[in-house]
């Protein structure tokens, strides 16, 4: 399937978006200006970048505590995550969530969530309302390897199946819950066993390679669309930085497998397609990237400058109305 | 005025919220007829034996405009949800800023009395009151019942009701009338001049079978039922204690850290309260140890009538 | 696999000490005389038998609430199991579990649990408990279909898997969870499916044959002691008796599956054949069957005469020591 | 004295009794490199992000004849394995009727201030102590640590360690030589005579820079830490409240249902320590809402010093 040259430029402008973010973040932080728990999405953007781009903003999904790409990729706007990563009163959380907990209920992103695997259950109620809604809206969540761990996965699987709801599951396989590989923690070996074993149609794929995803995805999700149940898409990747950005945690993974990883970059490797087809100039790429740069700097201003909450404001917001 | 047991006053209730919305979906580990001939199983589902799923499908329902009941049967399953509901039902709300609603009514019995040993048997609402997030209410007749159903099917918050395992058959007047009882206001259910006796879900029988025992001695009890303990109606006992000057409160709860604590805590720490206290307040609860099989050491470790009329008379000495 | 007598008659006489036992425990409840939750293990008598038939003192079992036939078929003393199912002192648990717990830790019956799934994490630990024994013991754990739609059976599975742990999972599947087809419930269809996914050695057998439940372990357990991993037997039967014994609970599965298992009765097929290939003969039969009877009538009385504890003892044992 | 951390406190615990007992086996998802160096990684595990399978497979191993220190980090992981902890490491001995020991410590870390928001800053001891069945111990330096932790790797059941997250890396004086503490058995880390402060955890570095402030001002504080939650010390803050006549108990956890309302509900049900008290004992304890991210909110939702003092001086009033 070849793409029209608008898909491919937004796919690596989302791309370049999540990397531009993260890695003025991860700057922040080591500068001592972000603190709390940061999971950089760096080095997985192809997956958020490639699933997301084939929803619109009806269609509903859950993230895990790694979740700057996705809530990027479904549209959230980028001054208001900056400014609930800096834990001020205009992020979208008004500060109450931080990194772990970005959600924008407006578009269709339902939530980052630190507990690994607790995602999927909820993610079963979005879709089972995109049943309901009975519009051929559906559902997406992205989980980790370490989540494929979790009972709830399972049970997420399980009623995903019988009932056939439109859920896109989306195994970020990075290989590695922290430090722990999943090729000890998964007795499986292939996650797609897993789905597999639930009649749930699957496929494992490079996750690091943009149109491979979108290209995965669109043929799930065009399946969801017409209501014949979940589908399961394993993407391969890797993460960059520690588990979280820390001075402190021990990263135990060894260099030559991250430098195997970092030599297939998604978004280097992508823009690097994208030269040699000609579907963009060197100049449009530097265009591209000054103006994400743009965004992320006037995004972190307007963080920086937005006012911290009120400390009596902790009271707020417990309960609705 | 007509009679209905307990889990008719429930059906009532979500069959009349069901019909006027539908965008409302129930789910239980088994079929429940009268629901799903009128709603259809798409809205009543049949979910797998897995809590975790299915408590937590309806935080993702809720948080796409969906309003769902759950009904886990003993509360004893809900600690195998116990990750849906504390690390997400109860934050959800609060860590994305306030900016979704999540209105869910989840349903579990509590209690002993029914020889169902100590995995069968819990009374754990004091867990999920330590839980900011969650509304928990405690119905103790069918009244109440329907009443705080048609509060909580309207309530845009998750909302827990723990209702007493030994209450589902137990028929009590309820109106034909549409009517709503609000959260966090106690019903008196009786008067009385000398000691305040708050009492939680079954035990409220058992406190006002004390009060007539006590009556005969020339004991008068005032018994306080909350309906509902987050929100907790303190006003309500602020009040009586100030009048009667005697606080004794009567839960089915494991003693350490249970309601009784907290109220117990509240009325002393209420400066008035506590300065027209004529005597140290005190707790009749079950007992601290799991609930045991056999019956003469099951109705050993929960509170009746005997247990609340010797502590009545313990603080009136 | 050609049985020796004495294997052949001991089988026979385990299944058949289960169904009296079960039969007297279900008259006496309809009399009033036995309370709370029982569930009666009538119809899988096979299971427990054909499995229990490998084990020794040393290995472990794990139960769930359909309890009492692994109690029995592991060597429980039934006078005690009867004491304490009416609830009295000289049960095994003092009257503190009723039905639902009972165990005998010196038999190594680590018990019987109410909580659907629980059981499977407990066994995974009972299971490396032998291995680091190192003696060739090992764990079985009983569970039902239900079960396997719970988180927990998988993260035991998986658990069991990649520690290679001496489990022997028995899934009874009976085909229903109450009154929920396990065939709606379980999007797997073949419940093999699962410990497949794992790469866990299994197979499915017909449990109502004894025979081929003791084959199909032998050849189990024998992995087992080997220390090879965990192995996964699933033994399709049906139970007879209501989820629980009760006058109120309805039962909504069809009559006719019904009766068409209790043709393919476990106890009553083993019989016809043993008298057909002259294992036994008819007098032997009723021999046997006296004797358990007698045994079971004294374990009733034993039960019924003791006494009940004192309420005081409620106080005792929430700690050791 | 040498001085260590609380974290190599722990550590120095878990590798005296591991040496003595060779049945012993340590599970957490992350490898623990001082004791798989020395244990072997037979013995010391590395499990799956699957917290109900370890923390379930601890209670067969104990069932066993094993001993099992299980390390879940943060406490808000302890609520996905609720079932394993709740229905079944509380009730096991008792439900069996006591025919076998469940020795099992599970440590657990606590508290606010890391900007972890609300998921991963819980301080959920409270529920674990309305579960009878598990003893609950909660060190608050590196002294008391190391003695709870020979204490409890020597109890027959399962005993939860609640450690604060702030602590770990906090330095205090340990003997080299071997020592236990006993559970139920109250520090009293200070000593006064105008109001008794029940400290908890790191409230109890709070509290004493709270007396130091006040002792300015001519308030005597006597500070108390517990230590140990379930068996509670009654005896110890009953007589200090009798001696100084008014009672503060703080606690980060949330305050409905908390430790704080246990120990008010005890000391005022007591009929001496009540008759004994001059004004309305106070609770100061963590706000009831989740814990928010955002460093202004997440100070303003957790007693401090500050608070303490303000509360002091109105039980003083
Ligand atoms: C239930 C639970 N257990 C443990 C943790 C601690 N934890 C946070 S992220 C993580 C690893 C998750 O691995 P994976 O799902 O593969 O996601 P990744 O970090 O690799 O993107 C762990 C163990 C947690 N957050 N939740
Ligand atoms: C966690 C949990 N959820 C629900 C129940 C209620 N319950 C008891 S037994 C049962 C059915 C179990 O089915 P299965 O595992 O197939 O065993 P069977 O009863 O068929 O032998 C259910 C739902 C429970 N005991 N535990
Ligand atoms: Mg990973
Ligand atoms: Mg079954």
């Amino acid at each position: 399937m070849a793409l029209d040259r608008q898909t491919q430029i937004d796919l690596y402008t989302t791309m370049l978006t999540i990397r531009r973010f993260e890695e003025r973040v991860a700057a922040e932080f080591y500068a001592g200006h972000i603190f709390g728990f940061i999971h950089s999405y760096i080095g997985q953007e192809a997956i958020a970048a490639g699933v997301c781009g084939h929803l619109t903003k009806d269609d509903r999904i859950v993230s895990h505590h790694r979740g700057h790409g996705h809530c990027l990729a479904k549209g959230a706007d980028m001054k208001r995550m900056m400014a609930e990563i800096l834990g001020k009163k205009t992020g979208y959380c008004k500060g109450k969530g931080g990194s772990m907990h970005i959600a924008d209920f407006s578009i269709g992103m339902l939530g980052a969530d630190g507990i690994v695997g607790a995602g999927l259950p909820i993610a079963t109620g979005a879709a089972l309302a995109a049943r309901l809604e009975g519009s051929g809206n559906l559902a997406a969540v992205f989980f980790g390897d370490g989540a494929c761990q979790e009972g709830e996965f399972h049970e997420a699987l399980n009623l995903a199946a019988i009932w056939k709801l439109p859920l896109l599951f989306v195994c970020e396989n990075n290989h590695y819950g922290v430090n722990t590989p999943a090729s000890y923690s998964l007795a499986a070996g292939e996650i797609t066993r897993m789905p597999e074993a639930y009649h749930i149609p699957n496929k494992a794929i490079h996750g690091n390679d943009v149109e491979a995803v979108y290209e995965a995805a669109g043929e799930a999700v065009a399946l969801l669309r017409r209501g014949e149940g979940p589908y399961f898409l394993e993407c391969k990747t890797y993460r960059w930085h520690k588990h979280y950005l820390s001075d402190a945690l021990d990263d135990l993974r060894p260099r030559e497998e991250l430098e195997s990883w970092t030599k297939r970059c998604p978004v280097g490797s992508y823009q690097a397609r994208l030269l040699r087809e000609q579907v963009l100039t060197r100049e449009e790429c530097a265009g591209i990237d000054e103006q994400i740069l743009a965004r992320v700097e006037e995004a972190y201003r307007y963080g920086l400058e937005s006012p911290y909450p009120e400390p009596e404001e902790a009271l707020e917001d417990v309960y609705s109305g | 005025m007509r009679e209905i047991t307990y889990e008719q006053a429930a059906m009532e209730a979500i069959q009349e919220e069901f019909r006027r919305d539908p965008r409302t979906v129930h789910l239980a580990t088994d079929p429940i007829a009268v629901l799903q001939e009128e709603f259809g199983t798409e809205r009543i589902r049949v979910t797998p034996i897995a809590e975790n799923s299915f408590v937590g499908a309806a935080i993702g329902l809720a948080g796409s405009g969906f309003r769902t009941v759950v009904n886990l049967r003993m509360a004893t399953f809900g600690f195998v949800a116990m990750d849906q509901f504390i690390n997400h039902a109860a934050k959800i709300t609060y860590m994305f800023g306030g900016q979704a609603r999540f209105p869910i009514l989840y349903r579990m019995t509590v209690g002993a009395g029914i020889s169902a040993a100590a995995e069968h048997s819990v009374t754990p609402y004091p867990m999920y009151m330590n839980a900011p997030g969650l509304k928990v209410i405690l119905p103790a007749t069918p009244y109440d019942l329907k009443g705080l159903f048609k509060t909580a099917l309207r309530d845009d918050n998750p909302v827990i009701s723990f209702e007493h395992v030994a209450l589902g058959d137990v028929r009590g007047e309820v109106p034909e009338e549409e009517y709503f009882i609000p959260f966090g206001r106690a019903r008196v259910r009786r008067e009385g001049a000398d000691v305040t006796v708050v009492a939680l879900a079954k035990m409220v029988d058992e406190a006002l079978a004390a009060a007539e025992e006590l009556a005969a001695e020339g004991i008068s009890l005032e018994v306080i039922d909350p309906r509902t303990l987050v929100p907790l109606d303190r006003a309500a006992i602020f009040e009586s204690v100030k009048k009667t000057g005697r606080l004794v409160v009567v839960d089915e709860a494991c003693q350490t850290c249970g309601a009784a604590a907290e109220i117990v805590a509240l009325a002393t720490s209420d400066p008035a309260t506590f300065a027209a206290l004529k005597s140290a307040p005190a707790r009749v609860c079950g007992l601290d140890v799991p609930i045991p099989f056999s019956p003469p050491l099951e109705r050993y470790a929960v509170p009746d009538k005997a247990k609340i009329v010797t502590a009545v008379r313990a603080v009136m000495a």
